[in-house]
Parts: structure tokens; sequence; C-alpha cells
């Protein structure tokens, strides 16, 4: 099966990955949108993987690894868009400009 | 049908619609038998017998959250945990060594946890 | 046979992935967004088993399905977002949509151009052992592994930092 | 797999049809064992009358009854999300039944992730009760929802520990390796590693199936049932009495499997191979139903701090340190 | 589908109707903590847990319980009226059903005040029989709050072991009034008929037996490590609250408190009799239970001496054909199983009672529950409404 | 005997009551073992909060709190009252405190600042009696409708029933006789 399969459908789902962080305004819905993303990378590792064969394991691993620090991004990711709810009653990305200075 | 690896998958894949079949198959037959007299008060939320006050869909408690990422924590490392467990025999002390180190330093998460109060409500 | 039996299911998956995914981010109810993300997770878990991974494929599902959404739905309910477009998007979705596109369109004719003919052989008997990728991990990336914890402590203790300040 | 050569199709057949009759036969029997042991346990005599013997038919007429039930969506529910979470529940739970070994070759698939398969699985219900819980727009759902959600993650954990422990001895996560690996019970040998696994895992189980002591999400004097409060009818039976029942029966089989030997006789003693291991592999079930039916009676709820005080402070400690004992057991001993 | 709109804005709009928000929560609540976390939940008038329709507003934060408030009157039944509408024969059977689990004690308030205005002599043997009858009533009182409280905290099993010995009292309380639950059997004077045949042996076997499996009982559930973890230090109610909100009988008791009126003033004839006042120190919910149980041994030691004292005779005074109190007025108090019921009289010479203030113990004693409840978790919520032992006919009346 | 052990602690009590409260209040006596006394809902606070604190008296435990309509009792009659119960659980005596208050308007000074049971107890009088108490932190019905009227406690209340039929109660002769009222 031709791997170029694999490699267009990461591609649409980082797209629409993309387009869910641009036009989101909830901050936890961008945080989904990252995680479309993150699981395109993952196929791509996977994908690459498979078409290695026996040598391309290391491609899973790192997949288990990109699917740990991904379990990490959402902890801190959510937690500050909790904090910024308690302090501003909002989870809107337009008004958290707050990091900007 | 395949058979091995794709096979024992495919076999999974066809028991997930055996599933959601039974689940919906079935209330498909109680449609058959069931009576069905809608009425406003039987479509009420219940809450005790009182119009509710507020939503259903309030916000819950911090502290769950905490929970929840306190799972997350200890679910990345089981990940780890079962290829290790089945290799680390042959690797030896060595893989014991890293393992120790691993689940010292999520020892170490779950102490600082333990010392926030987090677990505690009140 | 073997080949098409991997097309259909490759097509049926990469459909149901694609409306979940665009369920995701066009939802008008947070939660619901979280729900389609399940779908899209595990569409992903099931193009992992059908590339011989179903170490990751089943990590997929403990994780990301099990634990990562969990605490999403969590998330939403503590921030108890409004429901309804207007609310939960900007005003640039087209401009989004068209650097979306544009982005798709570029990256994936960079793939098939880059990656033209070579093909996965899927007609294996066997999948990827767990056991091979432990041996991986244990051997060639310890030190990640270790990292991983030390990333993980750091997240915790972030997030309790972060959530706790009442 | 079978000597007997039938197409895969068929074989495909048998499987869907035994698995469509385990699930429900599981549930009703454990249903009536629940009944009949509590009562005996009660000093009383539970169901006598439908069926005519000793009652028999009593969780069968239950069903029946639900059947008849009208089925009612609240208003104020998310449709949807509300008619699918009983899927979402009832799901991950038969596909449990597929990877457990009844006998050597009787076995849905075995799958070389086996136990991890397990947890996966088992980690799916959570959503399905969020679902449930957050589509009922009801505060009592809501509150039982985060309750399950929250007691679930945390007990899930232990059980990971336990399985973690089995895969370690064991040297493999298939089932049937695992089976095959114990000559004597792993709740037996390595002395006091496999029973403090095995209580890990007992411990766990019955908090995964919300069942007393660790009822807090459904405690009826406090938020009714929790997050099937607003469900009725079959979708009822099957959010939450079936689901529990088919829980039990498939913990009870997990159970059996990893800590009692599964199919294997109780004691390696050649004398014993003469009895099927399809007995061996329901009896070591029907002692953990058991196990999970006594406890019942027998304790007061706890509350929800308590319950995750308990998980987070003492399972899982124990769990980590278990995993490591267990790793210098089988380096070095 | 949920209104878009400021959370906060909704809930003030609801707070409007809560009552008696404490001052200290109120300032420092508002600020320092998240408020749109809390919500309000009723607990009731259609709950498991609530014994009836009772109804608590609770302002909860996850699992913690900020504010609670008892809301009332869903059973009101304006005895206090109507009993001006009847005569004191009518009012004995009325007042039964006020506490529809001890039926037998709320008749007995009302039957001494009579005798005391009417300066009515009881004949021994009625005194005896009243006792009797008062103290087994206490004792499926008291059963039936072992039962529920179990059954409030998760344990199934105390049910049908408090319902199995409930029985066997039941039976001779039937046989010998013909009521189960309201009993109708104390007149002014007297009693209304002396009691059957083999009322001494059933009664001396169903309390032999309570004796016997008292501790079962206390193995069954104070014995049990979640039991107390559930219950040790939850729902502190202080000695001075106590005094301070009228609470009196078993849960005054738990909280250090040693006022019964059978042994402070004795009526009938308590003071021959000898038994203790059971109090606990804490005025937790343990301890609220732990009286409760242990007055269900000391109400069987009393039927005990009482049987085995009691003497022959009439069980009726000398008393008119009609009962016309005489002008005056009177206060009486008896210690019903939840405490102390006490009726005020005032009689203006007529067949009826010009006024009857009727003193319920379940209505003072819940009115302490929002000072209880205050800071608890929901589920100690639910513990503390158990070990409150309340019932909510005597609430409302 | 136990009659009589009651009335002389009752009548020590008396004794007390008087030297610990003087003038605020008027007809102190015993009535069936209960120290009965009057007085003005002006000195209301301070007579409740003397009978909890003085030495010897000790009234800790809050009884009840209530009225008396006393309208329509025989000649001497009189108006609306307040009535209050305590007991000593050191001492063991009940002390009934009757405060006349008007009919017209009644208000009374509210003790629930000295007594917290009070706060149910002045609610329900105050819904039942129309009595207001002045200084309660939350005076809302505790029984009946918020928008139900008039006060049933009252003698001048009738209650509906009755008011076109009365109960048939009337089983005795005498009763009949009399017409039943």
């Amino acid at each position: 099966m031709p791997v170029s399969y694999f490699l267009v459908l990461s591609a649409l789902l980082f797209s629409i990955g993309v387009y869910g962080v641009l036009a989101r305004q909830n901050a936890v819905l961008v945080l989904l949108s990252i995680e479309l993303m993150l699981n395109a990378v993952n196929i791509n590792l996977v994908a690459f993987s498979a078409l290695l064969g026996q040598t391309g394991v290391p491609g899973q691993v790192f997949a288990l690894f990109v699917i740990a620090v991904a379990a990490a991004e959402v902890g801190i990711g959510l937690a500050i868009v909790i904090l910024i709810f308690r302090n501003r009653q909002s989870v809107d990305v337009e008004e958290m400009s707050l990091m900007k200075w | 049908m395949p058979e091995g690896y794709f096979g024992q998958y495919a076999t999974i894949g066809i028991f997930v619609f055996v599933g959601v079949a039974l689940v919906f198959g079935t209330l498909q037959l109680a449609r058959l038998v069931r009576p069905n007299v809608p009425s406003y008060e039987k479509s009420t939320t219940y809450e005790s017998g009182i119009d509710p006050i507020g939503e259903g869909w309030s916000q819950s408690n911090v502290r769950y959250y905490i929970f929840a990422l306190l799972f997350v924590v200890f679910d990345v490392e089981a990940v780890f945990l079962f290829p290790w467990a089945i290799v680390f025999e042959r690797l030896g002390t060595q893989a014991l060594v890293e393992m120790v180190i691993f689940i010292g330093i999520l020892a170490i998460a779950l102490l600082y946890a333990i010392k926030k109060k987090v677990l505690e409500w009140l | 046979m073997a080949t098409i039996g991997h097309q259909i299911v490759f097509w049926i998956i990469a459909v149901v992935m694609t409306v979940a995914a665009v369920a995701v981010v066009t939802a008008r109810n947070v939660v619901h967004a979280a729900l389609y993300l399940v779908g899209a997770l595990m569409s992903a878990a099931a193009l992992y088993i059908l590339l011989l991974a179903q170490f990751v494929a089943w990590v997929q599902v403990l994780v990301y399905v099990g634990a990562i959404v969990v605490l999403m739905l969590f998330g939403l309910m503590l921030t108890n977002a409004p429901i309804g477009r207007a609310s939960l998007d900007n005003n640039q979705r087209f401009l989004a949509a068209v650097t979306a596109g544009v982005l798709f369109l570029v990256t994936s004719f960079i793939m098939v151009r880059a990656f033209e003919g070579q093909s996965i052989d899927l007609v294996r008997e066997q999948g990827t052992l767990t056991e091979s990728v432990g041996e991986v991990i244990f051997s060639a990336y310890v030190l990640p592994f270790e990292v991983v914890s030390v990333l993980l402590l750091a997240a915790l203790v972030g997030a309790i930092v972060i959530a706790k300040r009442d | 797999m079978f000597d007997i050569t039938l197409a895969t199709w068929q074989i495909l057949v048998i499987k869907i049809i035994v698995i469509l009759t385990v699930v429900p036969v599981g549930a009703l029997v454990g249903g009536y064992a629940e009944h009949k042991v509590m009562a005996h346990l009660q000093h009383r005599l539970g169901p006598m009358y439908p069926g005519g013997f000793h009652g028999w038919a009593t969780t069968l007429a239950d069903g029946i009854k639900f059947l008849y039930k009208e089925d009612i969506i609240p208003a104020a529910a998310d449709r949807k999300v509300f008619s699918l979470a009983p899927a979402a529940i009832m799901v991950p739970i038969i596909m449990t039944y597929l990877v457990i070994p009844i006998d050597r070759a009787l076995i849905v698939e075995d799958l070389d992730v086996g136990i991890f398969y397990l947890l996966a699985v088992g980690s799916l219900s959570t959503i399905g009760l969020l679902m449930a819980g957050w589509s009922s727009a009801n505060k009592y759902a809501l509150i039982g929802a985060l309750r399950s959600a929250a007691q679930l993650i945390a007990y899930e954990l232990p059980i990971v520990l336990a399985a973690v422990v089995v895969a370690m001895l064991a040297g493999s996560l298939s089932l049937i390796d695992i089976v095959e690996t114990q000559n004597w019970p792993f709740a037996i040998w390595p002395p006091g590693i496999g029973f403090i696994a095995f209580l890990l895992f007992t411990v766990g189980a019955v908090a995964e199936m919300t069942r007393v002591p660790f009822d807090m999400p459904v405690a009826e004097s406090e938020i009714i049932t929790g997050p099937f409060t607003e469900y009725s009818g079959m979708r009822y039976i099957f959010a939450h009495m079936f689901a529990e029942m088919g829980h039990m029966v498939a913990f009870g089989g997990i159970g059996a499997t990893l800590f009692l030997g599964g199919y294997q006789p109780i004691v390696p003693i050649p004398f014993l191979d003469f009895i099927p291991g399809v007995i061996w592999f329901s009896a070591k079930t029907m002692f953990m139903i058991f196990l999970f039916l006594w406890i019942r009676p027998t304790f007061p709820r706890v509350r929800e701090d308590q319950l995750q005080k308990f998980a987070w402070k003492f399972l899982i400690p124990v769990g980590l340190a278990l995993v490591l004992v267990t790793g210098a057991w089988v380096l070095y001993v | 589908m949920a209104k878009v709109g400021s959370p906060s804005e909704e809930r003030a709009g609801a707070r409007g109707r809560v009552p008696s928000r404490h001052p200290e929560e109120g300032a420092a609540g508002a600020e320092g903590r998240f408020k749109t976390e809390e919500m309000i939940l009723n607990v009731g008038p259609q709950h498991p847990a609530t014994h009836g329709v009772f109804r608590l507003l609770a302002t909860i934060d996850g699992e913690v319980l900020i504010d609670a408030d008892p809301v009332i009157g869903y059973m009101h039944r304006g005895y206090e009226k109507l009993v001006e509408q009847r005569d004191y024969r009518q009012i004995t059977n009325l007042v039964s059903r006020m506490d529809w689990l001890s039926g037998i004690n709320n008749e007995l308030p009302l039957a001494l005040a009579v005798e005391k205005l009417m300066e009515i002599e009881v004949p021994p043997r009625a005194q005896y029989l009243r006792v009797i009858l008062c103290e087994m009533n206490r004792i499926l009182n008291h059963l039936m709050f072992f039962a529920s409280f179990g059954a409030e905290l998760g344990a199934i099993t105390p049910t049908f072991y408090a319902f199995r010995e409930r029985e066997d009292i039941q039976r001779v309380m039937e046989a010998t009034t013909g009521g189960r639950m309201h009993f109708g059997f104390f007149r002014p004077g007297g009693i209304k008929e002396d009691v059957p045949e083999g009322f001494v042996e059933g009664a001396l076997a169903g309390v032999r037996q309570v004796i016997d499996r008292l501790p079962d009982y206390e193995n069954l559930l104070v014995g049990n490590e979640i039991f107390k973890q559930r219950t040790i230090d939850i729902g502190i109610l202080e000695e001075e609250a106590a005094y301070s909100y009228g609470v009196s009988g078993p849960i005054a008791r738990g909280s250090g408190i040693t006022m019964d009126v059978r042994k402070d003033e004795p009526y009938l004839v308590y003071d021959q009799f000898d038994f203790d006042v059971q109090s606990a120190p804490n005025g937790d919910c343990f301890d609220r239970f732990w009286v409760l149980i242990r007055e269900v041994g000391e109400s069987a030691r009393i039927v005990e001496q009482a049987i085995e004292g009691l003497p022959p005779g009439p069980i009726m005074g000398k008393v008119p054909r009609v009962i016309q109190a005489p002008e005056g007025e009177v206060y009486v108090r008896c210690e019903n199983p939840l405490g102390e019921l006490g009726m005020y009289l005032v009689s203006d010479g007529d067949r009826r009672p010009y006024r009857l203030k009727i003193r319920t113990p379940s209505y003072s004693n819940v009115s302490a529950l929002s000072y209880v409840l205050k800071n608890t978790y929901v589920s100690d919520m639910i513990a503390i409404l158990g070990s409150f032992f309340f019932v909510l006919g005597d609430i409302d009346r | 005997m136990a009659q009589t052990q009651s009335a002389s602690r009752a009548d020590e009590a008396l004794e007390r009551v008087k030297s610990a409260l003087k003038e605020t209040i008027s007809e102190p006596k015993v009535n069936f073992g209960t120290v009965d006394l009057i007085c003005e809902p002006g000195d209301l606070v301070g007579v409740m909060t003397a009978l909890r604190d003085s030495e010897g008296i000790e009234c800790k435990f809050f009884g009840f709190l209530s009225a008396v309509d006393r309208s329509e009792l025989g000649e001497g009659g009189g108006g609306l009252e307040v009535l209050i119960v305590v007991y000593s659980p050191v001492h063991f005596f009940s002390v009934a405190v009757h405060v006349p208050v008007a009919a017209a308007a009644p208000a009374c000074p509210s003790v629930s600042g000295v007594y917290s049971g009070a706060l149910w107890h002045e609610r329900e009088t105050h819904e039942m009696f129309g009595i207001v108490f002045e200084g309660h932190p939350q005076l809302s019905n505790l029984y009946l409708p918020e928008d139900f009227e008039g006060h049933p406690g009252l003698r001048s209340f009738k209650l509906p029933g009755r008011a076109v039929k009365d109960w048939p109660g009337a089983k005795d002769p005498e009763e009949a006789a009399a017409g039943g009222r």
C-alpha cells in the first residue's frame, strides 16, 4: 500500500488542526485542535515505521514519546486555561493577551 | 478474511459492530413492545420533585481536574511499564535500575501532590 | 486480496477520521467537539493497527481516549464554555480555511512527490510485537524515556501550582 | 485453531454467537447470583417465585419487564449524546470478553498485547459515563458522572499495576501465555507478591464496577443513581444494570485468568488434568464473582475523598513498590 | 440547550430566595472562592435520603457543601388548629399520627396533660402498661433508625436485621392495640383496654431477643472501619449549640448532654426502674448513633423490669363520661424516642382544648441542621441527615 | 412522690427567678410544676438572657416559642401573647414566659440572639399569628405558601370546612343534643 496515502491523510488531519487553531476562539477547543495536529504527526511516524519494517520500530517508540508529551502538554495547557478562566471568567484566546508583555 | 494479525483485528472490529448492534437492536426490539406516552411532566429534569435552580451543566470542581491529571501522568507511566515488563528480564539489572529511576521520579510527583494536599477537599 | 482489503479499510478509516476531525473544529458544542475528537482518535488508533503498530494503537486508546479526553472533558466542565458557533469561533474563519487549505495542498504535494512509489508491505503475518518496542526503548532510547518521567513530573507540578491557586 | 476445518467466516459466526450468548447469560446469572448470595448472607431467602425453583427466572423477568418500560429522554438532555452513552458504556465491556481464554483453544482472539488491550478497552467506559452524566443535564447525574470518572481513573491504576506485575512474572502480555506460565496460580506463587497484586486487582475491580464500598457514583441515598438518574427502560439496563453485571463477569474472568491460573488446575497435580479447563475457568470465575458479591452486603460505602485518598496514598504507592519488588524477584530469585 | 449568559447573575437570582446565608461565608466566600463553581442543588422533597418530603437547599462546590437550608412544610397538616375543633378523645388518635414511628409516645403527653388538669388518678397497672408500650415503641423507633442509617451509608444488611427484630415486637404491639403504627391506645385516665393473653410472654421474648442481638448490631456497624471513617468527627453539634437550638433526645445526648425527661422529671412510674441515661461526649454522627443503639438496650431493660413488676388491677381511673378539662393551663414534657415532646394545653373548660401547642422533638432538632451542615461533604450531608433521626410528620405537624 | 419532688424544685426555682429578675416580670407563680411569669416585650431579651445565664437558673435548653390567642378565653379573656418555654437542664425546672403583645400590629423583639432555636419557632409563630419579631434575620414563611392570606393560629381564623359544616364528629348523645358546634 503506497505510503503516500497515509502521508496525505496525515497532512489533511494536520491542516484541519491548523484550521481549528486559527479559527477557534475558545482556548480548550484550540487545545483540541492541537491534539489533532499531534495525531497527524504520529500517523506519519507510524507510517514511516511500517515502511521501514523491522528497522522502523523506533518510529513507534517516537510515537509513544509524542503521546507522552501530548499528555504533559494538555495537562499544563488546560491548567493555564483554567487559571485564566478563574481570573477572567472567560476562555477567549483573543482576550488572553496577558502573556504578551 | 485473512488470518493472523489482521484476522484478529478484523474480528475485534466486527465485534465493535456486534456490540453496537446488540445495544441498539435491543432498543429497537423494545420499541415494538414498550409504551410511548410522552408528556411534559415526564420529560422534565429530575431534581427531587422541584424545578431545578440554575443549569444542570454547571461546572465541576478543580479538584477533579487534578485527579484526572494525576491519572494521566501515571497512565503514561503504565504505557512504558508494559513493554518494560516483558523485556527487563533479558536486559537484566540495567533495565531494573532504569525503571527504579523512572518510578522514583513519578513517586516524587505523587509525593508532591500529597504534600500539596490536592487530595484533601476541605 | 489482502491489499484490496487494506485499501477498503483505509478508506473507511480515512473518511471517518476526516469527518470526525472536521466536526471537532466546527462543532457548536464544546463537549460534542471533545466527543468527536474521540472519534478522530479512535480512527487514528485503527490506522495504527492497519500499520501493524498494535501497541501504539492501544496506547492511543488508553492514554488519549481513556485519559487525555477525560482530562479535556473535566477541563471543559470546569470552564463552562458558552455554546454556539459565534462565541466559539473568531471571525477569521475564512482566512483560517484558506491557510489550512494551502498548507494541505503544499504538504501533500511535497509528501506525494517525495515518497512516490514507496509502499508499505502490509501482508506480513505479524504486527510489531510489544517485545521489540520494549527492546528499542530500553536499549536505544533510555535517556528520552527517563526524560519523559521528568517531563511528566514537571507538568504535574506546574499544573498543580497553577490550578491550586485558590 | 480447530482440528475440524471450518471456513473462517463460519468460525467468526460461531464466535459472534458465543459472545452474544455469554454476555447476556453471564449478566443474568450474575444478577441472579447477586440476589441469592446477598439474601443468604442477610438471613433471608431472596426471590423464590419467578420460574418456580428458587426464583431462577427473576433476572430474566426483570429484563423483560424493562423491555416493556417506556424510554424517556428528558427535554433538557442532549439527545444524541444521551442515546449514545449506553452503547459507549456497554460496547467496551463486550470487547473485554474477546481476549479472555476460557480454555486452551477457547478464546475469541489471543492478542499479543492481551492485558494491555483489556486495560485500554476498559478505560473507554469512563467516556461513556461522562457522556451519560453530562448529557442528562441533571445535577445529580453530573455529580455522579464526575465522581465515577474520578473513581474509575483512580482505581484503574491499581489494576494496571497489578497487571504489570502479572506481565512481569509471565514475561508476556498474551493472556494464553500468562495462563500457561502459571503452574501455581500467581495469587499463591511467588509468595506475597502475587497475593498483594491479587488484592490490588480485586479492590480496583470492585471500584471499577462502582459497587459497595466504592459505589459513591451511584449512591442512591445521595445522588439517586448518579449518571443514570435520567435513564429509563432498556437504556437504563444497558447503562447501569447490564453494564455492572457484565463488568462483574468480565472482571471475574480476568481475575481468574491473571491470578488464579485460568483454565489450569488450581494446583499442578497431573491427576487433576482430567477436569476440563472450561470447568476450572468457570469455577474460578464464579469464585471471583462470589468475592465481589460478598463484599457488597458487608460494608458501608466510603466517602469520595476517602476513596481517592485510599487509591492515591495507599494502593498506588503499594502497586509501584510491588512492581519494583517483582522486578527484583524475577531477576535475582 | 443551556442558556448563554452570566452564570453568576442567574445564581444571584436564585439566591434571592435562599434564606439565612451566614455572614462570614458571604463576605469571605464570594471573594476568595471561585464562585461560579457553586451549584445549588435541591435535595428533596422527593429524594431517597430524606425520609419523606423534606427538602434541603444545598449550595455545593464540587463535593463540598458550602451551605444548606432545610425547607419544610410539605406535610404541614395544621395539628394545632385541628385539635381546637376536636374533643380530647379524637385528639388522642390524631396526635398518634404526628410521629408515625412512635405513635403511642405521642399520645402520652396529651393524656398526661388532661389528667393533670382534671386531677385524675391513673391506676398503677395502667401506668406500668403505658411504660411498657412506650418503651417497646421506642425500641421499634430506634431499630428503624438503625436500619435507615445503615442504608444511608450504603450498608444494606442492617436494614434486614433490624426489621427482623422489629417484627417480633411489632406483633406484640399489634395484638395489644390493633395497630401497627397508629395505636390510639391511651386515654385520659388510663388505657383503652387490658392487654391480651400472651402479652407478657411475647413482650419478654421480644425484648430479650433484642438484648441478645444488640452486640451483633454493634459489631455490624459500630465495629466497621469504614463506618467509623464515615461518622467519627463528622457533623459535630456542640453541647452549647444543642441547648440553644433546643435539640433533645438521642441527638442531644450524643453531644454530651445527659438530659432525659424520664430521669430528670419522672412521669408515669419511670422513677421505679433502674436504667441509665446514655450519652456520648463528641456530638458527631458516630456518637449520636452510638447513643441510639445503647438506648435500645436501656429500653429493653425497662420493659423487662416493668413486666416483672406489672401489678394487677384496673386500667382506667375515675373518668367522667365526657372529658371536659377544667379551665387552666399546663405544660407536660415527655421523652419521645426522638427527644422532648411537650404539650402546652390551654383549656377553657370545654370538651376541646382552647389551644394546644405541640412542641415536637424533630422540629427543634432539625432546626439545628443548617448549623451542622456547613462546610461538609455532600456524602457527609447524608450521614448527618441520617444521624439526625427525624420524622417528617413530627416536623411539619 | 415524683410530683411533690418536682413541685418543691419549682418552688425553690421560683424564688431564685424572682430574685434574679425582680421587677422586669410580673405575676410569677408555679403552675403544675412550671414557673410561670409575665414579661413586657421591651424587657423580653433581657429576661431571657438572665434566665439563660443567671446562677441557679441556667435555663439553657430552649423548649419552644409560640403564641396563644386568648381573645375568646372566658370572660377574663385577654389578647395575644407570645409564649416561651425554656428548661434548666442543671436544676430541672421549666420556665414559661408569657409576653402580652398588642392585638393590632403585634410585635415583639426576637430572642433568636439568645436562643438559636427560636429562629424557626419565631418564623412559625410569625406566619401563624402575624406577630412580627423585630430583629429576626429572616422572617419568611416556614410552613405556609408565600401567598397565603391570614394567620391560621388566630381564633378569628375559621377553618373553611368548619364554617360550612361541622365535622361529623358528633357521636356522643350529649354532643348531638348540643348541636355539635
